[in-house]
C-alpha cells in the first residue's frame, strides 16, 4: 500500500494554495490523506497586541484579513468598549453597519474571482474583480483606503460619511442588483459549474456542527445561525434582513450562500443608509485610554464566519492577553474531513468552496 | 434540442457584453480622481472624510511637540523628529517630522493625534523608488503639497455598466 | 598608437552593435516581465486587483504567470516574509534564470512595517535578495504597483544588455 | 439587548446542582458565563454542557500569570442552532506553571482540536490526549520558549 501512494505538496508556492501548503497523500488520482501545514504567515499579531495601547492595535489587527479589515476589527472594537467604557453613538453603530456590509460584498466578490478561476471559468475572474472596484470606491469615499480602513476606533468611527455617499451607494446597489442576475446565468447555473461543484464536497450538517465550521460554510450545510441574527450587535436588530441557508452541504450550496449574501448585505446597506439617524459619530476621551480590570468577549459575522476576540485586561493601557479566533482556523479541521477519498481534481473546487484566507489562519 | 438553446443563450449573452462599456482606467495617461486627503478637527476630536495618501506639514503651524511620533512610536515607528534649519516663532527647537514611507503605513493616526492643524494627509499615492532612502522625506519634502495630476477621471455608472469620465 | 587603435575600434564596436542589439534585446525583456507567483501575504490581494479589469497590469506585458518559475524573470514580493516563508523565497529566487528583478511590495517587504519587532518576520527582504525597485504602501494601490513596473521598465531599458565595446577596451586597453 | 440575566443564572443554577462544589463561579454578564473548575473534574463538566446544547468551541485561549506561577485555559463555548445560541460560556481552569499539564476535550468536542494545538504551541501547556501535539504555525526550525509566555520577549523590547 505505502508504495503505492505518492505524496504531494501543493504550495507554498503554488497558484491555487496562496500562502499555505496542502501536503496530500495520493493513491491513483484518489486522496488518502490530507495534512494542512500553516503558519506561512504566522506573524504574532497576539503576543504584539500585548505591547500597544488600545488605538496602537488597531492597525495591526486589521492587516490578517485586508480583504474583510472591517470585519476583523468590529469584535475587537466591541470587546474593547466593553473594556474602555466607550458606548458608540447611533449613528456610528449605523456606519459600522454599512461599512461591515460593503467588506462583507468586497470580500465574497474577490472569493468569487479566484474561485471561477479554479473551477475553469475565467470570466468569473474578471467580472467579480471589476466590479468590486464599485465598493472599493464606495468604501474609500468613507474610509480614505482601498482594503486597509483603520477606521473603526474604541467609541465610535473615526469620520462622517460624505454627503454625496448615500446617493451613490443607492445607485451602485441598485445596478449591481441587476448585473448579479447575469453572474447567475453565466455562472451560478451554468451546467459546467454545476458538474464540477454539485455533490462534491458533501459536509454534512451534523459533522459540520461538530467540526466547528462556521459562517456560509456552515449555513451551506442546512444550520440556521449567524451571529447578526443570535446575538444581534450594534444595530442590527433594527434592520430587517434574512439569512440564506442551503441544505445540500456540498460546494454548490456554499456558493450559493456566499450568493444569496451578496443580495442581502446590499439590502443592508439600502436600510442602514435610509435608518441613518444624525448625531455625534464618536464618542471621544482625552488621553491615553486605560481599559477596567477585567475580561470581554465579543463576537460578530465578518463574511467568512464568526470573528471573535477574547481581552483580557489589568487596569493597563494594553491589553494583558489578547485572543483572536478568526473563522479561516476553524477550517483547518474541515479540510481532511472533506478532501478525504475523493479525486485529485476536486481538490480547488473543495479548497477554494471554503474560501480559506490563510493569512487570516496564521494571524 | 437543449443543447441548441444553451447555445443560442451562451451566444445571446457574448452578444450583449460586447457593447458595454469599458471599466479599464487608462493608468499613466488618466488618473483616478480622489479630491481631498484625510485631515483632523483637534478641538470636535473627529476626522474628516479624505483619502489617506502620504502626509502633509504646515511648518508655520508646527510646535515640534512629537505628539504624532509618539502615537506612531508603536504602529510602524516611521516618524522621527529632526532639526531644521528653519526658524518659526511657535517651534523653538526647530524639530519637525520625518516619515520614513518605507515604514508607513498609512493609518492616519499621527493626524489625529496633531492638536495643532499641522499634520494632515493628502491624496498623493505613487511613491515608488528604486532606492530605499529617497522613501526617507524631510520635513521640507513633506511641506511641499502634491502637484496637481493630469486627466482626472471619475467612476460613473449607467445602463451599459461602470465607465471612467 | 595601439591604444587610440583598440579605443576607436571599442568605440565603433559600441555604436555599431552594442546600442541596437541592447535596444533589441531590452524591448524583448521590457514586455515581457513575467512575476512568479509566490504570494507571501495580504498584499497579493492587491495584486489580485492589479490584474483585474480596472487597473489590468497586462497592458504592460506583466502577465500573471501560472507557469513554471524557469520562464519567469520577475519576483515580486507581496508583503511580510516569515521565518518559515524566508527559505522557500530564497529558493525561488535561487531557481529563476537570469535575467531577474525584485519588486518589494508593502511596508513589510520593505523595511517590516507594521512587524517591525515581530518575533517572526523578517525585517525587510533585501537582506535576503537584491531588490529593483520599492513600492512604499501598506497595501500599495495598484496605481502605485503599475508606475513602479513602469519604473523598472525605465531600469531595464537603460541597461546595457551587450557590452562588447567596453569589454575590448578592458582587456586590451590595460595591458597596453 | 436585555441586560437582565434570569436566563444565564438559571442555567448556572442547573450546572450548580449537579457540581455543586467542583465549580467556581467567576461572573454572570448578560449572554456571557463564566466559570473556573479545576483540571481533574473539567472533562465531566464539559461533557454536562454539551449534553445541555453548548455544541461548539468557538476559541481557546491560554494565557500565563508568571505573578502567581500559574497558567489559564479558557474555552469559550458557543451553541449552534439551539435556544442557548446568543450565549457564550466560558470554561475556565489554572495549572501550575511548572508542568502545565490538563486533559484534552477533543474527546467531548471535536473543533476543539486545532485550537488546542495552537494553545500547546503558543504556550507549551500539554493536552493529554490530544491526537498531535505538534508545530502547527511555527517556523520548524523554531528553538525559542514559546511565544506568548510573558518571559518571551519581542526583539528591542524591554
Amino acid at each position: 500500500m505505502a508504495e503505492r501512494t505518492l505524496t504531494l505538496s501543493i504550495g507554498p508556492q503554488h497558484p491555487g494554495a496562496g500562502h499555505f501548503r496542502l501536503i496530500v497523500v495520493l493513491d491513483g488520482d484518489i486522496v488518502v490523506d490530507v495534512k494542512p501545514d500553516p503558519g506561512y504567515v504566522h506573524r504574532g499579531a497576539e503576543k504584539m497586541a500585548e505591547y500597544r495601547t488600545y488605538i496602537q492595535n488597531i492597525p495591526h489587527l486589521e492587516r490578517p484579513v485586508i480583504i474583510d479589515s472591517s470585519g476583523i476589527l468590529f469584535p475587537y472594537v466591541l470587546a474593547s468598549e466593553e473594556l474602555l467604557d466607550l458606548p458608540p453613538p447611533p449613528r456610528a453603530q449605523y456606519i459600522r453597519i454599512i461599512m461591515a456590509e460593503l467588506n462583507r460584498i468586497i470580500s465574497h466578490l474577490y472569493w468569487l474571482g479566484i474561485y471561477g478561476v479554479f473551477v475553469g471559468h475565467t470570466t468569473m475572474f474578471l467580472w467579480p474583480v471589476g466590479d468590486r472596484e464599485l465598493f472599493i470606491d464606495l468604501a474609500q469615499m468613507i474610509a480614505g483606503a482601498r482594503v486597509t480602513f483603520a477606521f473603526f476606533v474604541p467609541g465610535g468611527v473615526r469620520n462622517d460619511i460624505p454627503d454625496d455617499f448615500p446617493d451613490k451607494a443607492i445607485k451602485v446597489c441598485n445596478y449591481y442588483e441587476k448585473r448579479l442576475k447575469e453572474y447567475e446565468k453565466i455562472f451560478f447555473y451554468n451546467p459546467l459549474v454545476l458538474k464540477r461543484t454539485q455533490g462534491v464536497g458533501i459536509l454534512k450538517r451534523e459533522d459540520a456542527i461538530e467540526l466547528g465550521a462556521t459562517g456560509p460554510n456552515l449555513r451551506g450545510s442546512g444550520v440556521k445561525s449567524d451571529v447578526r441574527k443570535d446575538e444581534p450587535y450594534s444595530s442590527y436588530d433594527d434592520i430587517d434582513f434574512e439569512i440564506p441557508v442551503y441544505k445540500d452541504g456540498d460546494c454548490w450550496s456554499r456558493c450559493m450562500v456566499r450568493l444569496g449574501e451578496l443580495y442581502q448585505s446590499m439590502n443592508i446597506i439600502k436600510q442602514a443608509i435610509k435608518k441613518m439617524p444624525s448625531g455625534p459619530v464618536k464618542n471621544a476621551k482625552r488621553g491615553v485610554l486605560k481599559g477596567i480590570e477585567g475580561e470581554a468577549f465579543a463576537r460578530t459575522e465578518s463574511a467568512r464566519g464568526t470573528m471573535a476576540y477574547y481581552i483580557i485586561s489589568d487596569g493597563k493601557p494594553y491589553p494583558y492577553r489578547l485572543k483572536l479566533s478568526v473563522p479561516s482556523f476553524r477550517c483547518l479541521s474541515l479540510m481532511k474531513h472533506l478532501l478525504v477519498n475523493q479525486h485529485v481534481a476536486d481538490i480547488p473546487a473543495i479548497y477554494w468552496g471554503l474560501d480559506y484566507w490563510p493569512v487570516e489562519a496564521d494571524k | 434540442m437543449s443543447l441548441a438553446i444553451d447555445l443560442i443563450s451562451a451566444i445571446n449573452q457574448a452578444i450583449k457584453n460586447l457593447f458595454k462599456r469599458r471599466i479599464t482606467l487608462r493608468y499613466p495617461e488618466v488618473n483616478l480622481d480622489i479630491e481631498r486627503g484625510y485631515s483632523y478637527d483637534p478641538k470636535a476630536q473627529v476626522g474628516i472624510a479624505g483619502y489617506k495618501g502620504r502626509h502633509i506639514l504646515h511648518l508655520e503651524k508646527c510646535t515640534g511637540c512629537s505628539l504624532c511620533a509618539i502615537a506612531c512610536q508603536n504602529i510602524a515607528n516611521c516618524i522621527a523628529m529632526v532639526k531644521l534649519d528653519v526658524s518659526y516663532p511657535q517651534n523653538k527647537k526647530s524639530i519637525f517630522p520625518q516619515i520614513d514611507y518605507g515604514n508607513c503605513v498609512f493609518c492616519g493616526f499621527c493626524v489625529d493625534a496633531c492638536p495643532f492643524y499641522a499634520l494632515f494627509m493628502t491624496n498623493d499615492h505613487e511613491l515608488s523608488s528604486t532606492d530605499k532612502k529617497s522613501l526617507i522625506m524631510s520635513p521640507l519634502q513633506l511641506s511641499i503639497p502634491p502637484v496637481k495630476k493630469k486627466g482626472l477621471v471619475q467612476l460613473e455608472i449607467d445602463d451599459r455598466g461602470p465607465y471612467h469620465k | 598608437m595601439m591604444g587610440v587603435l583598440v579605443g576607436k575600434l571599442s568605440e565603433v564596436i559600441e555604436k555599431v552593435v552594442d546600442e541596437p542589439l541592447s535596444y533589441v534585446i531590452n524591448w524583448g525583456r521590457l514586455y515581457s516581465l513575467w512575476p512568479v507567483h509566490l504570494e507571501t501575504a495580504c498584499c497579493s490581494a492587491e495584486f489580485g486587483a492589479c490584474h483585474g479589469p480596472r487597473f489590468d497590469a497586462e497592458r504592460f506585458g506583466v502577465l500573471e504567470a501560472f507557469g513554471s518559475l524557469r520562464q519567469c524573470d520577475l519576483l515580486i514580493v507581496f508583503g511580510t516574509v516569515t521565518r518559515k516563508m524566508m527559505p522557500r523565497l530564497k529558493l525561488i529566487y535561487d531557481q529563476m534564470p537570469e535575467p531577474k528583478y525584485v519588486i518589494a511590495m508593502g511596508a513589510c517587504a520593505i523595511d517590516g512595517g507594521l512587524y517591525f519587532d515581530s518575533y517572526n518576520v523578517l525585517p525587510g527582504i533585501d537582506k535576503i535578495i537584491p531588490v529593483d525597485v520599492y513600492i512604499p504602501g501598506c497595501p500599495p494601490r495598484p496605481e502605485a504597483v503599475v508606475q513602479a513596473i513602469m519604473m523598472l521598465q525605465e531600469k531595464i531599458r537603460r541597461n546595457k544588455a551587450i557590452a562588447i565595446g567596453s569589454w575590448i577596451r578592458k582587456k586590451f586597453l590595460k595591458k597596453g | 439587548m436585555s441586560l437582565t440575566t434570569e436566563r444565564e443564572r438559571a442555567l448556572l443554577d442547573k450546572i450548580k446542582a449537579k457540581f455543586e462544589d467542583v465549580i467556581k463561579e467567576k461572573y454572570v454578564k448578560p449572554k456571557r458565563i463564566r466559570i473556573d473548575v479545576s483540571p481533574q473534574k473539567i472533562f465531566e463538566v464539559a461533557s454536562f454542557l454539551k449534553a445541555l446544547g453548548f455544541n461548539q468551541v468557538a476559541s481557546v485561549a491560554g494565557t500565563d500569570y508568571p505573578s502567581s506561577n500559574e497558567m489559564e485555559v479558557v474555552y469559550h463555548i458557543v451553541a449552534i442552532d439551539n435556544e442557548l445560541r446568543d450565549i457564550v460560556f466560558a470554561l475556565g481552569e489554572r495549572v501550575s506553571r511548572d508542568n502545565p499539564i490538563v486533559p484534552s476535550l477533543t474527546d467531548v468536542w471535536k473543533s476543539a482540536s486545532y485550537h488546542e494545538q495552537e494553545t500547546y504551541e503558543m504556550l507549551g501547556i500539554k493536552f493529554e490526549g490530544h491526537p498531535r501535539l505538534e508545530r502547527l504555525l511555527l517556523p520548524e526550525d523554531w528553538a525559542d520558549i514559546p511565544p506568548l509566555r510573558k518571559e518571551f520577549k519581542l526583539p528591542g523590547r524591554e
